[in-house]
């Protein structure tokens, strides 16, 4: 156990941290749920990915630069204390590029991976429906096979930045008798198909950060399916793996938050004199950071000594979740009077760590996997 | 020591609520979301005509000599409706504030106020005053009470996380009212957490209604313990927050010694009642209820502003604490 | 709503509060779950009922003065703020009398309440069963008739001071062939019959202040039947209501921990500075207490206009009894280094207070409860 | 950055885990609560002969030369097994302490303490040194060091809720260390937090087994979701709370510059840790775990204990926010 970085470690983060500060946008991009904002958005990938910081563990053909889990996590660090802009193509990255590494033909991997990673190809998800939440087995839009081709009727919904996005990577019912697990598929679906209409739903702050995909015999060819036919369960638990795990919040996102909550506070206290009672529920998010770091590296070395991330995402997943939902809502209680404004970094932050504990399976459910496939309590 | 409410408190009560209910369904409350006043149509007026809007008024200046323990009821169904009018800065404070005050500014404005004709707001000096657009005159509370003619003021908009809530800061020529701040203070306190509980309770009906009929892995989901749960601890908040805030109530419309320190108990409980409320009304709906288009939010986002409003649940326990002697 | 008490009610307490400063004992007692302690407690409640403040809301023939809900309330402030000792006939008083009042005959309550009431025979609860806790239908322990006596075989457990009681009151199942919630009846048991041994067990604090009663064909009378053979979980769960209800834990008593809390924390705060952080959770439990209270007025009057308790009574009892937890837990952050002292009173409330979660139905049902019979939620 | 331990320190872990899984059982740990030492008869004994004793010590005097990155495994376990022996007073703080000192001091001491034939206490100055009738040279921490030999001083005993702990008030002739108190009171508040992990842990696996074959209503009581997430809170807290207290072992071994911080962040996680999982250990067991004769109250106890020693999670709170600058 040695937890000082190693001098390689400090030189990849001192280049990302110079990098950052002599790239990153001086003013804060538009919001990436605006038609605007989201290509904004896309520039910026555009600009990561050719200095290589957009996807650093990826191997190099695809863009990446090989780093190790431990760069990937320092790398998260420096990207957000620096203040640089969101992820646009963070679902395509995070949820789908998982899975494209692991069921993915070459020529897939070939197709995709560099163009995801790029931002040329913005990536959304398209597995919820409007009966079929965290409940996912109980997906009924239909795939049915003609030829070479899928045929897709149905609707899916919640697709975050659907209105925007390139592609779609969606679970499909291909079997049309099957039941629950059984009988899905994993479909990647171009935006532009013809019987396929994305409609902007607005999101909790009124802006068009979510879609509903209406499927109206929409022609997919084979080559876009990712993974065997009727496999789509097991293929998208994998990437649930991801969603919940590593891959998705990396602490550093939330150890910047932690800390500008402290400048808030030490600014407000400057100015109206200290809140003490405030004051602990500061120290509480810093600590919830620190907790999830810490927790964060140790897990990298069980990953690295071979052993599964597996249900123990689940602890991640709820943490953050709740720990972003607390941070923020630490500073606009720090606000006060300010704290209701609409047009505050910390509301939006607000509003968007409020899906938190509810996307990628609820924390209800995180808490049911953690009791009964870590703690091994019996399912009934 | 008798907790119940008179028939006729009962009857008003009612009758409020069947108004609100016809009348301010979520269509309205949106309407006003997006006009340019923040506020409904033809709410005021009717409630005015009903004598909500006055009823804090003594009969000689045309309302109806009704206290806090009167207003009380109505301002939860107030906030049961997420209703869009100035119910607290209006007749909550303003009428029996500019009636304590008397003299000349209340010659000038009482009765027209009463009868709904001139509308008065309220906000924290150094605060916002929510409304001011649409108010006539504006009381600005802080270590003494200044009154401003909006006519002639100058305002400052900003914008709020609920729409309807339209925030300014107001300046103009003010004229200092001979009435107590700090009892004013605690009108708004206490009507803000009176408004807390009615929004609170709308939540958690509203989230009951929707885990009945809302099916997950073949069950309701309000038949999951988890939920149940949440929701049951929602309803605790809420069942032990509504009775201080009647308390409160009391306290202010009797002069209770302890007034200032039981508001305050008021507040923090009623806010932390909605807050809970609010968390757990999004939990419960999931996805939906992080939309905009689904009717939540307009709820959620009342009841983050008005726990905030008039001294959010850390200020309140520090006065608490002060009054403990701690 | 006139939330003044009236002169009358002004003066009940003002009588109350005389009669306590003269009487209450100036040293506490032994802890009541000794036998020494027992019997100092039960000396007590003489003086009580001999001053007519025992059972203030019964009947005068009982040895009550008739007190409504409301004097009976603000007796319960001024009985707990005066220090008084705690009430070793409560089980008695607050959990068999309403069922005594309610069920039993007219003999029955001639000869019980009196006695009770005073402390003469001071009663212990023998429901639960090693195998039935918070699932009472489970209840195995057998009385089968023989004549006019039904013969008792069978186990019961966690019986408050069992060790020690003068009777039992206990819910048996007198048809054999029955299941679940049938063929229950309500027996009242002496502590002297024969075939029936109580054996103490010691509680957290290693006090012997349970027992375990053991039946081996113990021969009970069926004059000391409660209600009709056969309809014991009806006649039962009408007690339950009390025990969950306003009979079992008044605001006063919390009122007066948190009034001594506060003291506490400003005796500490003298010798050892303020510690604005513990202030936060004394202030919360201060509000508890009052939050509880003014539910608990609010309660009376709907009470008083004919709304029966019911369900909300469960509101109540996570109320004071997570109250009760946070309280004490609350006294002993604050007492720092002491804290973990077993000889004070703080430690020995706290361990009490952690069974308030547990008992009389865990805070668990309680909250289905609220959920299924309150807010009206499927029950599966 | 490498979070993994090396195989040796996992074969010390499971030898010593081994060796408190036969030796220590709760009758064991119930004997030292009724005994007159509140310790056990052999187990010190056998950790010295394992090495654990005097491992913290330079391999010069007779230790094993191993730090705190070696320690927290050992603690965690010590935690687990409810162990009632000086680990922390002795192996975590008084022999690094004295280490540290050198001077005749260390002289006069540490070889014993290595080989286990002295004890060596350790208490907050102005609070209790536990165990320290069955220690030789008590260390008092406060401003700074004061080594206190046993022999000949006053001791004043006071009762722990857990009644293996014997608490004393400590005064006798003294010699001030030529040692960091500050480094000394880390080591301790460092252990303690590793402990409650450990006792933490207990507490979980301990209900989970209880829940998992107690029926109610026809089925396990751990198969109802509230009593799952009950548990699976508790296992949260200890989830996060064990990376930090490792981490915290490591600052105080590698000289971290931020090692109070992060010692404080440690003991807070370990402290609500612990006072959850024994909450929720009792609430989900009913009656049987409120009993005397039942084991889980010889954990829950040690707990609450732990959880308060050297610096509660308010204090702690506090030295994070002051390092915070806030």
């Amino acid at each position: 156990m040695d937890l000082s970085f190693t001098p390689a470690e400090e030189e990849f983060r001192d280049e990302a941290r110079t990098w950052l500060a002599e790239n990153v946008p001086a003013e804060p991009l538009a919001s990436m749920d605006t038609p605007d904002g989201f290509e904004e958005h896309r520039a910026w990938e555009h600009i990561l990915f050719d200095a290589g910081w957009a996807v650093v563990s990826w191997p190099e053909r695809f863009g990446g630069r090989e780093a190790s889990l431990v760069e990937w996590l320092i790398f998260e660090e420096e990207y957000w204390a620096s203040g640089a802009p969101g992820r646009v193509s963070s679902n395509g990255v995070s949820l789908l590029a998982p899975t494209v590494f692991d069921f993915g033909t070459s020529e897939q991997q070939d197709r995709f991976l560099r163009p995801m990673a790029r931002g040329d190809e913005i990536w959304a998800q398209g597995w919820s429906e409007p009966d079929a939440g965290s409940d996912l087995a109980g997906i009924k839009t239909k795939a049915q096979r003609d030829g070479e081709h899928f045929v897709i009727e149905g609707q899916k919904t919640w697709c975050s930045r659907g209105a925007f996005a390139d592609w779609f990577f969606c679970l499909v019912r291909t079997d049309p008798d099957s039941e629950r697990h059984a009988g899905l598929s994993y479909l990647l679906v171009p935006a532009d198909t013809e019987g396929l209409e994305a409609r902007a739903i607005g999101r909790l702050d009124g802006e068009p950060g979510f879609a509903e995909l209406f499927f109206d015999g929409a022609r997919v060819h084979e080559r876009y399916l990712l993974g065997g036919e009727g496999e789509g369960w097991a293929v998208a638990m994998a990437t649930t793996g991801s969603e919940r795990g590593l891959n998705l919040r990396a602490p550093g996102r939330f150890m910047a938050a932690a800390d500008r909550l402290v400048d808030l506070y030490k600014e407000l206290a400057d100015s109206r004199g200290p809140d003490l009672d405030r004051r602990d529920q500061v120290v509480s998010a810093w600590m919830g950071s620190q907790a999830y770091r810490w927790q964060t590296y140790a897990t990298e070395a069980r990953l690295r000594g071979g052993a599964p991330i597996g249900s123990e995402a689940s602890f991640m997943k709820v943490l953050w979740s709740e720990l972003d939902v607390e941070l923020h809502a630490t500073a606009l209680r720090l606000l006060g009077r300010d704290g209701e404004r609409a047009d505050s970094s910390w509301m939006d932050g607000y509003v968007f760590a409020l899906s938190g504990p509810i996307y990628a399976g609820t924390n209800e459910i995180q808490r049911n996997i953690i009791s009964e496939r870590v703690l091994g309590l019996p399912r009934r | 020591m008798d907790f119940s409410f008179s028939d006729d408190q009962i009857m008003f009560q009612e009758a409020v609520r069947d108004l609100l209910a016809n009348e301010c369904p979520p269509e309205v409350v949106r309407e006003a979301w997006e006009n340019d006043t923040g506020r409904t149509d033809g709410l005021w007026g009717a409630l005015a005509e009903m004598g909500v809007v006055g009823m804090t008024a003594p009969e000689s200046a045309g309302g109806l000599g009704m206290d806090e323990t009167d207003l009380v009821l109505l301002l939860e169904e107030a906030g049961r409706a997420a209703l869009p009018e100035p119910l607290l800065e209006h007749t909550a404070v303003g009428i029996p504030t500019l009636a304590e005050a008397g003299g000349a500014i209340a010659e000038a404005w009482l009765e027209q106020a009463v009868a709904g004709e001139a509308t008065l707001g309220a906000g924290a000096d150094g605060g916002y005053a929510v409304g001011a657009a649409t108010s006539d005159l504006v009381l600005l509370i802080g270590d003494e009470i200044r009154a401003v003619p909006v006519a002639g003021a100058s305002l400052v908009e900003h914008q709020s996380v609920d729409w309807s809530r339209r925030l300014f800061e107001v300046d103009g020529d003010e004229v200092v009212l001979d009435a107590d701040p700090g009892l004013a203070f605690d009108r708004a306190a206490g009507a803000a957490s009176a408004q807390c509980v009615g929004v609170a309770q709308h939540l958690l009906d509203a989230t009951v209604e929707y885990v009945a009929q809302r099916y997950q892995f073949g069950k309701p989901v309000g038949s999951y313990q988890a939920v149940k749960h949440h929701l049951a601890n929602a309803a605790l908040k809420i069942e032990f927050a509504r009775p201080a805030a009647r308390h409160a109530a009391w306290c202010i419309a009797a002069g209770d010694p302890d007034r200032s320190r039981d508001v305050s108990l008021a507040k923090v409980l009623a806010s932390e009642a909605v807050d809970l409320a609010a968390r757990t009304a999004l939990q419960c709906h999931g996805a939906i209820g992080y939309t905009f288009e689904y009717d939540l939010h307009l709820w959620m986002k009342r009841g983050w502003a008005l726990s905030a409003a008039w001294g959010d649940a850390a200020w309140h326990r520090n006065r608490i604490a002060a009054a403990l002697g701690i």
